[in-house]
């Protein structure tokens, strides 16, 4: 049993930290949210001389083999310089799709290209009326000939004003809250019949509204199997969502250690702030919850990813908790800060801001935490042995 | 015990709802409203308007104001009243700088000149002031305040920096703590409460962007201020006795539960239109009971704001208990902004009316909600935080 | 609008709180709940004279014509000297559905003699599988000629083994949760057909399991109409409730202050605990805990009983509120009594169980959160008004 | 990053369990159970046999003990290991006196016939310990003690009062700290580390009932105790050094993760059979949040716990991160023992096994689940309150 990282991963982490320190202080951080297009593609080019972007693809098709501990250490460190490079929607969403769902042909063709930097991709699922519900996918795709036409609206698509391509999920067969029925296409933004309305999110990433108007795509831009998408789409935004909380636990850090650096310098009454018993035992309380969130990464990290219901369980598990200690390390770090936590000017809003979209990305805590309830719970019910013990 | 309203009370209320009818522009409310749900900065005129109306009317821009300096004179359950109805028909809440703060203190306080001289314009709403109290480093330690007046014949000259300065951008004049004793025994003597004319020359109001993007509060630096000494209140190195009794004076409202009764309503509204699980998220168990937690605390707060009113109408005055108003207050208006955006799913990601974005997406109700939590975690530090609120309480309330 | 109390309050209270203060000293207490009885008839008798006994009921049986604020006063005197004697089962519980369903001859009959302290009663409502629903009613009722024959058992009745009469629920008809077809009928403790299992509660006061086996019930001791008693149990019960939560007001009042008087005077390293911020916010927490379990109570006797919507909301809000404020006060009460708290000699223990246990009664915490939100969410759907206001 | 267990490890688990199923009789496991449930007091016995068993066998009675003195000298894993198993198979917990406290102090700082005389007895679980550290008044402030030890030749005399000490009525031998120096400097110094016989003449222990009617703790009195001077550990007035050493060693299993594991799968049954509102408590939303909430909270505490044994086994030692096992465990406890107490409704009521009541009411599953919550709040309060673990984090690992 051991925590500690492979000479591999401590590279890793390494080359992932003096990038954050090297390139991504906090002005040029701001110069970069702040610019028309939201983020660096210098940056990107760097990612891909780092080999980061192929970082979870298999080594046949040039990338690192990477497991979930090694996005988890990407993710941590980029979750530490508020990275806003659309690394997560391309590498571990779209990729991940594109890993388990391409055919060789795409494979080779696509993936290669994501490692080199020269495409970037962002997966279109959520609509509006759809929430977190991956199932709930009303865009439609009609067989016309060789060619899909699809039609429909997505919600909320993270790095899509970036990318080169999109995938969409939209329904060729069933309800619309049906699992069976939804089929992944690949296309390209430029397409005609895509419409893309970009705009900044509140954490100052970048996200889109997509409109689809009469989108034709050829079957042969199909990802996987006509209608079979649902448990792959429902794998990777797992495995996506270990990688945000993985994001998560680095901007937790930085917000327990700043909080507790500017409570140790800031004086009031003559004294540090840091001498209140009140301030000590919450910022204790942040580190109690920075630790229980790491704890329940690591758990997730280590899991038996292979095994679906264990995968399903252990990330609902990880995003529930992990997103109360968001809420409780977050708003304790903005309340510390007193008004320095409340203005735009001074880091920690911007961690704060970020740590609670991060809440919302891939479903909520209370979405989470119901999944995990279905997962645990369905299956009990009275013991034929009698319970005939002391619960304590 | 009884906490029906009276006869007359009814009345009064039914005279509040006609008035409130028949004079609050429904244009002015929808333009506030949108111009707040697109997170766009509100203008002087947003600000103003109601109360300009109101001050028309029977002092009812300054209820709690004596009716010898043209105020309502209102009862503590009028107030009460008056609140729950304006706060029902959403009209834009009066600025608290001249009629809450600053009018009480110079009808007290001042003299006959800067009665005549201030409280008409106070009243009608024309003059708009800001406040000059917090300073950059100070935070709840209001005394450490460090902007000087030095008396050069019949001027002040002041120097120094305030900081959150709440709608400087538009005021008129400013009300300030100023040092005029720098070697005062202990910090609290030695500070004095000046009035100064915001268009002075070395007067500069600077921008201070909060986390949500909105421009609410400013720094306003001083630079060899020239202000006359007529505008000093009361003595000099008093300030800080004038001071307490305005934090102490008006406390009516500071829970705010009008607003956030009305706040829970449009997030049930919201929650059964927006789905989850296949149902409407109003029938989520987990988001329902949160809904019922805020409702039954808000409940309680309702009971506890009507026992302090009572006390108070009974001449027992509200006293430190108001910091348990201000408390549960602003906990529940943070949940209820958070329960909001929560409400919204995906769509509290956003940031609409950026210089980076014209275009609006995603439903009406949901645009700007996470700004708005964002925006309302200064609840719990302003005004003294929660913290000092609570070592108030602890030493005024449990004697500790 | 007030809260002062009427002249005839204050003389209550007053009566109340001399009774607890010379009647009722801890010592007086400890004997009292140590006894074989479990109370002290000497103390009934008093009640009796003091008028106690007679508060809710009608002038015209000789009873004062007391309210819920009334009661509230008599019960919250009571709760904070943890007075053990069963004024709630016998003068409210029981003696509400006699005054509410009893004809003109049962009332006449017996609430005069409840008054005079002569006879106590009982009500038998729960089932070992009903829990807190009070429609879960399996013992059963059969006609036989004039005579009823009842079978079944009932759980938990609080204040049985000291009462001379028993109410009992039974079914006269239809399903097992079905609300209607519950029939009340009232007995003699001693018929035949009735056993007591009698035992002391985990804080310190008295119920007993109620076996009951072909007991027979004459026609003329059914209390109101045959299958209709549901109503009246449902408004009796939320009265009780009430009451209920007035004692545990008295009791966090004792909690909160005499928790605030042990931290000013137990010292550790050199000083007062109470010196500790830590502490000083927990105490203030506590206060604010009570003052809104005040609050709430006061919205609930103050609200439109007499509307059993409005009764049934208001009585769950209380009930659930104050559930909270107990198991806050209560707990904290105990943390920071330290040894002091956890030992069965010293006052605190006591008051934190009866709290605790006052938070089971008539339903929990969760049980009127979910009857809360029945009642005030069932009817919501999307208004037709466009929401088009921002939400603060 | 590797949590699968090697397969050695799995060789160990597996022996373990083989061993338990073997040896732990049945008949002791409910014997013990049901004494608990009905809130009976546990024998020496008890306490002792399961201990007695494992004493006999490689010395897995000591985990932690280096194999020189008699221990097992598990790794962390094969101790988490050995943990997880006992818990699950309901064994008797050792008691920590002998084995985790006094042991280690003395083969640590104790001389060759110390380790002789006592070694053994602590092993084989013949010989009782309790530990004499709180006196009344104390509390956290353990510095301050009283009971005093003077050196009269080849004796020391003690005289003074020890409390909650647990287990006394059984304990054979007590390990004391004593103050052998009054006019020390700091109170910390001047303390020694003594062992007393129980049996000594001036030694009266009287019990302290518990609120739940229990009878765990008692009062241990001194008065002109004879000591022999060779029952001195180490140096005289070094006693805080062997005392904080203690405080350190064995934290292992502090957060109880085994145990709630097993208590929330109790408590899932219990659920299943209540019926709440016409369904399955199990499928009350409410209920099954709590459940949930607590789930998750163990599996985070489990891997907190893992990452500190790992970090232990490294070498670099648990440290005051402890303090965060100890304050989570707790936390976890509390909750789960309120939850069973609520799953059994009005069943919470009944306090059975009372010199009151020979009866037994209400399920099986039922007794006295609420005379355990209200026992456990002592979780919070006992070994440094959690008031004081989160002073030690912020001295010792925030560095406040």
């Amino acid at each position: 049993m051991n925590f500690d990282y492979t000479e591999e991963q401590t590279l890793l982490d390494n080359m992932v930290t003096s990038f954050v320190r090297d390139n991504y202080d906090w002005d040029t951080r701001c110069n970069i949210v702040k610019s028309e297009e939201g983020w660096k593609e210098e940056n990107w080019k760097q990612f891909a001389e780092l080999g980061l972007l192929g970082v979870p693809f298999d080594e046949a098709y040039g990338g690192l083999g990477g497991k979930s501990a090694d996005l988890m250490i990407v993710m941590e460190q980029f979750g530490k310089g508020l990275v806003v490079e659309p690394y997560l929607p391309t590498v571990v969403l779209a990729g991940g799709l594109i890993s388990k769902l391409g055919s060789e042909e795409q494979k080779n063709s696509i993936i290669p290209e994501i490692i080199s930097g020269n495409i970037r991709c962002a997966f279109a699922y959520a609509e509006p009326q759809s929430r977190f519900d991956l199932n709930d996918v009303k865009t439609s795709a009609v067989l016309n000939g060789d060619d899909y036409v699809l039609n429909g609206f997505k919600s909320v698509v993270f790095g899509a004003g970036m990318a080169s391509h999109l995938i969409i999920s939209a329904r060729t067969e069933g309800e619309q809250r049906s699992e069976s029925g939804i089929t992944l296409f690949i296309v390209d933004t430029k397409s005609e019949g895509l419409t893309l309305q970009n705009y900044p999110t509140i954490d100052e990433y970048r996200a889109s509204e997509v409109i689809i108007e009469n989108l034709k795509v050829s079957k042969d831009n199909i990802l996987g199997k006509v209608n079979m998408a649902y448990d792959a789409i429902e794998e990777i935004v797992d495995i996506s969502t270990i990688a945000a909380c993985s994001e998560a636990v680095g901007i937790l850090q930085v917000l327990k250690d700043s909080t507790t650096e500017y409570c140790k310098n800031r004086k009031q009454f003559g004294q540090s702030i840091a001498k209140n018993q009140v301030i000590q035992h919450r910022l204790v309380d942040m580190m109690i919850e920075y630790e229980q969130a790491k704890s329940i990464l690591y758990m997730a990290v280590t899991a038996d990813l292979s095994n679906s219901d264990e995968r399903r369980k252990a990330v609902s598990a990880a995003k529930a908790r992990i997103g109360k200690a968001i809420k409780f390390v977050g708003e304790s770090a903005i309340q510390l800060h007193g008004g320095m936590g409340v203005v735009d000017e001074y880091m920690v809003s911007h961690y704060f801001k970020r740590a609670t979209m991060i809440g919302v990305l891939f479903g909520n805590t209370d979405y989470h935490m119901k999944r995990y309830m279905t997962l645990t719970q369905s299956g009990i019910s009275s013991s034929d042995e009698a319970i005939s013990v002391s619960v304590t | 015990m009884d906490t029906a309203f009276s006869n007359e009370d009814l009345k009064f209320q039914s005279e509040i709802r006609d008035f409130i009818k028949t004079n609050y522009p429904r244009e002015l409310r929808d333009s506030i409203n949108s111009k707040r749900k697109l997170g766009k900065e509100l203008s002087r005129e947003d600000l103003t308007a109601w109360h300009k109306i109101l001050g028309k009317h029977n002092g009812w821009s300054a209820p709690s104001w004596p009716k010898q300096y043209g105020g309502a004179e209102f009862t503590p359950t009028q107030k009460y009243i008056f609140e729950q109805e304006c706060a029902k028909a959403e009209c834009q809440y009066i600025m608290p700088f001249g009629i809450n703060m600053v009018g009480p203190v110079i009808y007290t306080f001042g003299n006959e000149e800067q009665k005549t001289q201030h409280l008409p314009g106070i009243l009608s709403g024309e003059v708009f002031w800001c406040q000059g109290y917090s300073e950059p480093g100070s935070g709840s330690d209001l005394a450490s305040l460090k902007t000087s007046a030095v008396k050069e014949g019949d001027h002040y000259i002041v120097n120094g920096q305030k900081t959150w300065t709440t709608m400087a951008q538009y005021a008129d004049w400013i009300f300030c703590l100023v040092r005029t004793n720098p070697d005062a025994e202990k910090p609290q003597q030695g500070i004095s409460f000046l009035l100064i004319d915001m268009k002075t020359p070395g007067v500069t109001v600077r921008p201070i962007k909060l986390m949500d993007g909105s421009h609410e509060v400013n720094e306003t630096w001083f630079d060899n201020v020239k202000v006359p000494v007529e505008n000093l209140i009361g003595q000099e190195n008093m300030g800080w006795t004038y001071a307490k009794f305005l934090l102490a004076h008006e406390r009516s409202g500071i829970a705010g539960v009008a607003r956030s009764k009305k706040a829970i309503e449009r997030i049930k509204q919201i929650a059964s239109s927006e789905m989850s699980y296949g149902e409407p998220l109003i029938q989520d168990p987990a988001f329902k009971a949160k809904i019922a937690a805020a409702e039954l605390e808000l409940s309680a707060l309702e009971y506890t704001e009507l026992r302090t009113l009572a006390k108070d109408s009974a001449g027992k005055g509200p006293g430190p208990e108001s910091s348990l108003l201000k408390i549960k207050g602003t906990d529940i208006q943070q949940a209820v902004t958070e329960l909001a955006m929560e409400a919204v799913g995906y769509y509290a990601n956003p940031h609409l009316g950026t210089t980076l974005s014209n275009e609006y997406v995603g439903p009406d109700y949901a645009t700007n909600l996470s700004g708005t939590y964002f925006n309302f975690r200064k609840a719990s530090i302003y005004g003294g935080s929660n913290e000092i609120q609570r070592n108030i309480i602890a030493k005024m309330v449990l004697g500790l």
